[in-house]
């Protein structure tokens, strides 16, 4: 049973899509302004729902069980505001220099492991023995590996062997970019294709997306050649 | 037209007809499929081969970790495999990892309306929906070690006590985790789940086949299922056409269509260009 | 107060502690620690959530300054603060239903997705653009792109099975290997910025270049 | 599988390795900024861009769009800071507009009133205070998709003559990067993950790759602290690859002391 909601939903979400698919024409217009705008004015709506949402449930309602040590993070969140103060902003200062120290600390502290070692100890492998397929694939990522390495030195002057080294590496990594460029559109493209077809399944959305696109275009197109594209386009 | 312009012209045309072709050649045969061969991919058959040897009354920890634009793509693979799990009469636990994907649930169980009833599910005997509880990695980690410690409630604040969920405690408690991502809490059911020993299936979008491949390969995760395109297959082995299959048409002349402007712009280049440049 | 408070030896001193705090329990077993760190990421989070007033109060004053000189397209500035409010309205009338649910479904999900999606197009007129055998590794990149390219339409996979091996085995050593060697070499550079802006090196991150301008 | 070679105490188990090498980043950056080293850098292509880029957009008398990424305090965020207010320098010494889109997500928003002081700064410093101006530097809200909207649309409205988007930037980058190419303007960037540098060397005029970026801010100041940053580096990239050659010949000659010392 499809409802009046499911059909406002339908309507207003293709019509907002195919307004933000104008971007593609390569000139901004009113019409896509309404779909950023309305993308980020609820988007920001959002944010402040999340956000207050989370003060309120880690925070207060913490606090209001005994957990007093969080009183800290209110009087710091009010010391940040300071930040648009023209005289005091300085208070600001040591809030965000706390932030940024234990986000730091968070960050650094695993990347050793995941982003170093355990790479470093993923690229010992048996180089011999199994089948010609498999030792194919381990001899040619374990050279690669040590091919692009050399690319990536900065401090030394890249002369003779080390320069030849890194010219290798260097191709290894463009054969490498085209394969993962590929393997990228086709993520892209998967996600483009679900898309439309939230507007194709089940079938009695498939007239009100065409309506969608044909407005839309039609609007563009007009605006376009009579002028009021640049007429009605907000400035910045 | 002369040679040379026809050159210029594949040297130098506006990449909004790119933008054109691509979106027309995607909507076309998403209107009116025709319905081209594809081929079954080695990984999508051990997937299926995963999932389809649970047994019934296996309980099932369903992960979805996605927002709602990687929802669009990998919704043929969550389908098809729920239906599986649905055919094989098994205990389901839906849980999301986003808080968009707390409405998800509803879109995929809406699909499998008929087999929900030929099979008779029950909400809270058969199958539970969780809702947004692995906001991080201390959630997840504590729903492996205890999770009735961790977990009481379902998504809209039911008590779980009278559900099939009394009866997990650890990790030890799952026989499937089916985990579809796009990144989020993925890596945390890694860590806390499949590498201690419960068997885990993955469904991701494109972008991320290459780092989670390494995980199938070791061993840790049972099967992978690719993208779209994987959800395509599999409905196709499961005898369900659905969405992933028509969406393939799509996908084939998305491709095509590439491959065509890339070499009408190395012909105008070579042509064109490079004569413009001298040769350089 | 202000003088010591002004002082950027402090500034430096209390975000390295910080920084130990969170990150030497990690290494060190010591229970209290870990608990003391646990407590510090919540209160850094919290802090984090309240900037959020500084950013609203910049997005609408500059969206007050653009409707009050009345520029071009005002009206869609002043829709956008609207909107805003509305969905903060909305949310008290329950998320699962209602208007928060509707304008979720009609307005961020589709939006999203555009923004996500469109990303295939901006793919394709790159590839269109760039896949141009202009020397060696262009040449490299497009043949390798092709190839995968040609195998990942499923009709070519029904046709011509042979490619397959080919187009794996380029994703699975050469983008596997470049992943890898990206990994280690950003990974030593973020530890030693850190190392940087912890030792006060880093002046631009702090936010004053020069003492009290 | 790896077995650690032994324990230390107090130390959490597999961890004392890592341990190890953070101190070691720690000793060696030290060690270089201290007293006068020459270190001399390799000349990184993207570099001189930033400067070049600027100055058209000055003799375009067009504005400059420059971004620091979306994400929280990470180092591509501090590397794409630190561009950033090399960026704000140039601009307002030849007294070009600059744009810096804000927001993106909701650990990005401690960030944003860092961003606005280096921005105020940098004008403070050329002498020019009153050119700055707060509502360049727009907050698009806490959403990815909602902040890439808005920037898109800037980019189309304002036709900057320069793109110089660096830090955290994730799955968006392409729809900058090639609205910007479309629009016409010299587009720089920074690739943070593999599946979009490949991208993003196709999209762009200048592609900083990897900690290139970070580089790029050694290779323009003459700071000798960044210098010495970019020699340590280097060691530890050496460090890697002789673990990994070594540990390749060992482990084939079935010797697994490199895999056990690196789980200790």
């Amino acid at each position: 049973m499809v409802t009046m909601i499911d059909y406002s939903i339908t309507i207003v979400g293709a019509f907002l899509a195919m307004c933000m698919f104008t971007t593609l024409y390569g000139k901004s217009s009113p019409l896509y302004a309404l779909a950023e705008e309305s993308y980020i004015g609820f988007g920001t709506g959002l944010t402040i729902v999340i956000n207050a949402e989370y003060i309120w449930r880690t925070g207060i309602v913490n606090i209001m069980k005994g957990d007093y040590i969080l009183i800290l993070a209110l009087i710091l969140g009010a010391m940040i505001l300071f930040r648009v103060h023209p005289k005091y902003n300085y208070v600001a200062r040591i809030p965000i220099a706390i932030a940024l120290g234990a986000q730091f600390g968070l960050s650094l502290r695993t990347i050793i492991f995941s982003g170093f070692i355990q790479q470093i100890t993923a690229s010992i492998v048996p180089l011999f023995g199994g089948d010609m397929v498999t030792m194919l694939y381990r001899w040619t990522i374990a050279l690669s590996v040590i091919f692009m390495m050399t690319f990536f030195f900065y401090s030394i002057e890249l002369t003779g062997p080390l320069a030849t080294s890194a010219k290798i590496g260097e191709y290894f990594l463009y054969t490498a970019f085209g394969a993962i460029f590929a393997q990228t559109f086709m993520g892209r493209l998967g996600l483009f294709v679900g898309f439309m077809q939230s507007y194709t399944v089940p079938p009695w959305k498939k007239p009100i997306l065409l309506a969608a696109m044909f407005i839309v275009f039609a609007i563009i197109v007009i605006m376009d050649r009579t002028g009021m594209l640049e007429k009605y386009t907000p400035v910045e | 037209m002369s040679d040379n312009s026809l050159m210029k012209t594949l040297a130098t045309y506006d990449r909004r007809w790119v933008y054109l072709v691509l979106f027309l050649v995607v909507v076309g045969p998403l209107l009116q499929p025709i319905g081209m061969p594809i081929s079954v991919s080695p990984d999508t058959e051990q997937y299926y081969e995963a999932i389809s040897s649970v047994e019934e009354g296996d309980k099932i920890l369903f992960t979805l970790n996605t927002e709602f634009s990687g929802y669009n793509e990998i919704q043929s693979g969550i389908v098809a495999t729920m239906r599986v799990f649905i055919e094989h009469n098994t205990k389901i636990c839906v849980a999301v990892g986003h808080p968009e994907a707390t409405g998800i649930p509803e879109l995929v169980f809406k699909q499998l309306e008929e087999e929900l009833d030929a099979n008779g599910y029950v909400y809270g005997e058969d199958y539970v929906i969780l809702g947004y509880v692995m906001p991080n990695e201390a959630s997840v980690a504590s729903m492996s070690q205890d999770f009735q410690g961790a977990i009481t409630q379902d998504w809209l604040g039911r008590s779980i006590d009278d559900t099939f969920l009394s009866e997990i405690n650890t990790w030890e408690d799952w026989d499937l985790i089916a985990d579809f991502t796009t990144g989020l809490a993925t890596t945390f059911l890694l860590n806390h789940f499949a590498l201690r020993g419960t068997p885990m299936t993955v469904n991701c979008i494109g972008v991320m086949i290459a780092s989670q491949k390494p995980y199938v390969d070791s061993g840790v995760y049972l099967a992978i299922l690719q993208s779209m395109r994987g959800g395509a297959e599999l409905e196709f082995l499961t005898g369900h056409p659905g969405p992933g299959l028509t969406a393939m048409d799509a996908f084939t002349f998305g491709h095509y269509m590439l491959l065509l402007f890339i070499l009408a712009g190395n012909l105008g280049y070579y042509g064109y260009t490079k004569q413009q440049r001298g040769g350089r | 107060m202000a003088e010591i408070l002004k002082n950027r030896q402090l500034q430096i001193a209390v975000m390295a502690l910080a920084f130990l705090l969170v990150f030497v329990p990690y290494f060190i077993e010591v229970p209290a620690l870990e608990a003391a760190s646990t407590k510090l990421i919540t209160i850094t989070a919290i802090v984090n959530a309240v900037t959020l007033v500084l950013a609203l109060q910049s997005q609408i004053r500059r969206g007050l300054n653009i409707v009050q000189r009345r520029q071009t397209g005002w009206y869609f500035k002043a829709y956008m603060i609207i909107t805003m409010v509305l969905m903060v309205v909305f949310a008290f009338f329950g998320r699962e239903t209602g208007p928060y649910h509707w304008v979720m479904y009609a307005i961020v999900n589709p939006l999203s997705s555009v923004n996500y999606g469109i990303l295939a197009f901006y793919m394709a007129s790159t590839a269109a653009r760039a896949f141009r055998a202009r020397n060696t590794q262009a040449m490299l990149l497009l043949t390798t792109g092709f190839i995968v390219l040609l195998y990942q339409a499923p009709l070519t996979g029904a046709y011509a099975p042979w490619l397959e091996p080919i187009a794996l085995y380029f994703g699975d050593t050469f983008g596997m290997a470049a992943g890898r060697m990206f990994l280690i070499s950003v990974t030593v550079g973020a530890i030693v910025f850190g190392v940087r802006v912890l030792m006060g090196k880093e002046t631009s991150v702090l936010g004053v270049g020069k003492e009290e301008v | 599988m790896a077995t650690p070679l032994f324990q230390v105490p107090l130390i959490a188990e597999g961890r004392f390795i890592g341990l190890i090498l953070d101190i070691l980043i720690f000793a060696l950056v030290l060690y270089y900024t201290s007293g006068d080293k020459k270190i001399y850098i390799r000349r990184v292509a993207g570099l001189d861009a930033i400067e070049e880029a600027v100055g058209r957009a000055a003799e375009m008398g067009k504005p400059v769009v420059a971004s620091y990424g979306l994400g929280g305090f990470t180092y591509w965020t501090l590397a794409g800071l630190s561009i950033l207010s090399h960026v704000a320098g140039l601009s307002a010494k030849t007294g070009t507009r600059l744009i810096v889109p804000t927001g993106g997500s909701t650990s990005s928003l401690i960030v944003r009133p860092v961003a606005e002081e280096i921005v105020k700064t940098a004008y403070t410093m050329e002498g020019v205070p009153d050119q700055y101006n707060p509502d360049d530097l727009p907050f698009l809200s806490g959403q990815q998709y909602a902040y890439v909207g808005g920037y898109v649309g800037i980019l189309q409205r304002t036709r900057p003559a320069s793109v110089i988007m660096t830090g955290s930037h994730w799955s968006d980058a392409m729809n900058i990067a090639e609205t910007s190419n479309a629009v016409g303007a010299i587009t720089i960037t920074s690739g943070a993950y593999i599946s979009n540098v490949a991208a993003l060397a196709c999209a762009s005029d200048y592609i900083l790759i990897g900690e290139e970026a970070p580089a790029a801010g050694a290779y323009l100041s003459d700071d000798p602290s960044q210098r010495a940053s970019i020699r340590v580096q280097d060691i530890f990239k050496w460090i890697a690859l002789g673990c990994i050659i070594l540990g390749l010949v060992l482990s084939n000659m079935g010797i697994n002391i490199v895999e056990n010392l690196l789980s200790t």
